[in-house]
């Protein structure tokens, strides 16, 4: 699984883009998401507060609940600012 | 339909008159031109420095302008966003919509602007004496795009 | 606050960029290009000739930009009415504004653009295929400068 | 006092601007443009209806009923179409 993070969430991850492969308990975003904050303090960080966490599965902005696959490009960040 | 995602900036002279070129039954061009201002979040601003998603700001900005072009009677319509570093007065974006009837390009051209506030994978951060922040959502940007939800 | 009436073309780039240079407070920038059409009340529209009444037109485009400058706050704003022999794809008219905010400018545009049509002292000769028609004021743009009369 | 004609109004008077000296019972809009078509078959014609016809003096869009001087500046065309 492909990993991409924007703006402050790749500032405090530390990282552009990672490719992961999460236990297969980790089948949704809100999985994901716990799964990575166990990852170490800078990952805990970006994800503390997930209510200004936007998440797109392969380009296509997507809930919390929505499922994953192994091949699935993810990208989490802020509420987009563009125009 | 054209949609260009670019760190340089553009001729707004030539984009504007290769969107009607030829197309004589085009009576109005609605343009907008977004720059980046001198204050913001931070009181001062120097510098704004755009990241957008590569891969998914090119669907996003086909969509919106695809929507457009379902909702008004277009004959050609342009969104020139750019990325990367850029100083208080440069131009971030170029949004553009032609009509036989001034109305609908108009509306089309507000419309693509109201999306791409909301819709459009990019994020700005502010820099200036010493500090820097990322821009976030406005809630009035939401207001506006919502106010589209409901096609006319 | 600029207005001009013009036998000439204008160069869009050049006069977009002259209205914000230097001002980084503006955000917004929205612009209205007119252009003439191959059709209108004649079918097949060859070329127009446009008539003013020089000396009205320069007070009631002044007044119309200062207006806009009235109801919303515009860090600029331009006109740029063009007079005399036209053919298809020409460019008659730029309507700018320029404001912190984008729906200011978007707004401030139109209304120009609106008054422009029921108020500026311009006719529209049409001439094609051996006829020539005095175009004739529309309904629906008397409608469109009239939702502008009461003040926001 | 000084006339102008713009557009089917020119065309159909024949004339771009005039100066006349109206007799003094011409006061306002209306009776000048009954003189007016007293002063041949093209003024006839071009005020024959004036439903279509606008009036300014001094570059001020009037009523008929406007009152006029005889150092004004009149112009008589039809409802505009700029834009």
């Amino acid at each position: 699984m492909k990993l991409l993070y924007f703006a402050w969430v790749r500032q405090q991850t530390g990282v552009n883009e990672e490719c992961v492969t999460p236990p297969n308990h980790v089948n949704n975003v809100a999985a994901l998401i716990d799964w990575l904050r166990e990852r170490g303090p800078q990952y805990a960080r970006a994800f503390e507060d997930v209510s200004a966490l936007r998440v797109a599965i392969n380009h296509e902005l997507v809930d919390f609940d929505a499922k994953l696959s192994k091949d699935d490009e993810v990208a989490l960040f802020p509420p987009v600012t563009g125009g | 339909m054209t949609v260009r995602i670019q760190e340089h900036d553009f001729d707004v002279n030539a984009e504007l008159a290769a969107l009607t070129v030829g197309q004589h039954h085009v009576g109005g061009l609605v343009s907008f031109i977004g720059l980046v201002r001198d204050f913001g979040e931070l009181q001062s601003v120097a510098s704004m420095t755009l990241e957008h998603y590569p891969g998914m700001t090119e669907k996003i900005l086909g969509k919106i302008a695809s929507e457009a072009a379902e909702r008004w009677n277009l004959s050609s319509s342009l969104i020139i966003h750019r990325y990367g570093y850029l100083e208080p007065g440069d131009r971030i974006v170029l949004v553009a919509a032609a009509s036989e009837h001034r109305v609908s390009a108009f509306d089309a051209c507000e419309f693509i602007v109201d999306w791409l506030k909301t819709k459009a994978p990019f994020w700005k951060l502010e820099e200036g004496n010493g500090n820097a922040k990322w821009v976030t959502a406005r809630m009035d940007d939401t207001a506006a795009s919502a106010r589209w939800s409901v096609k006319k």
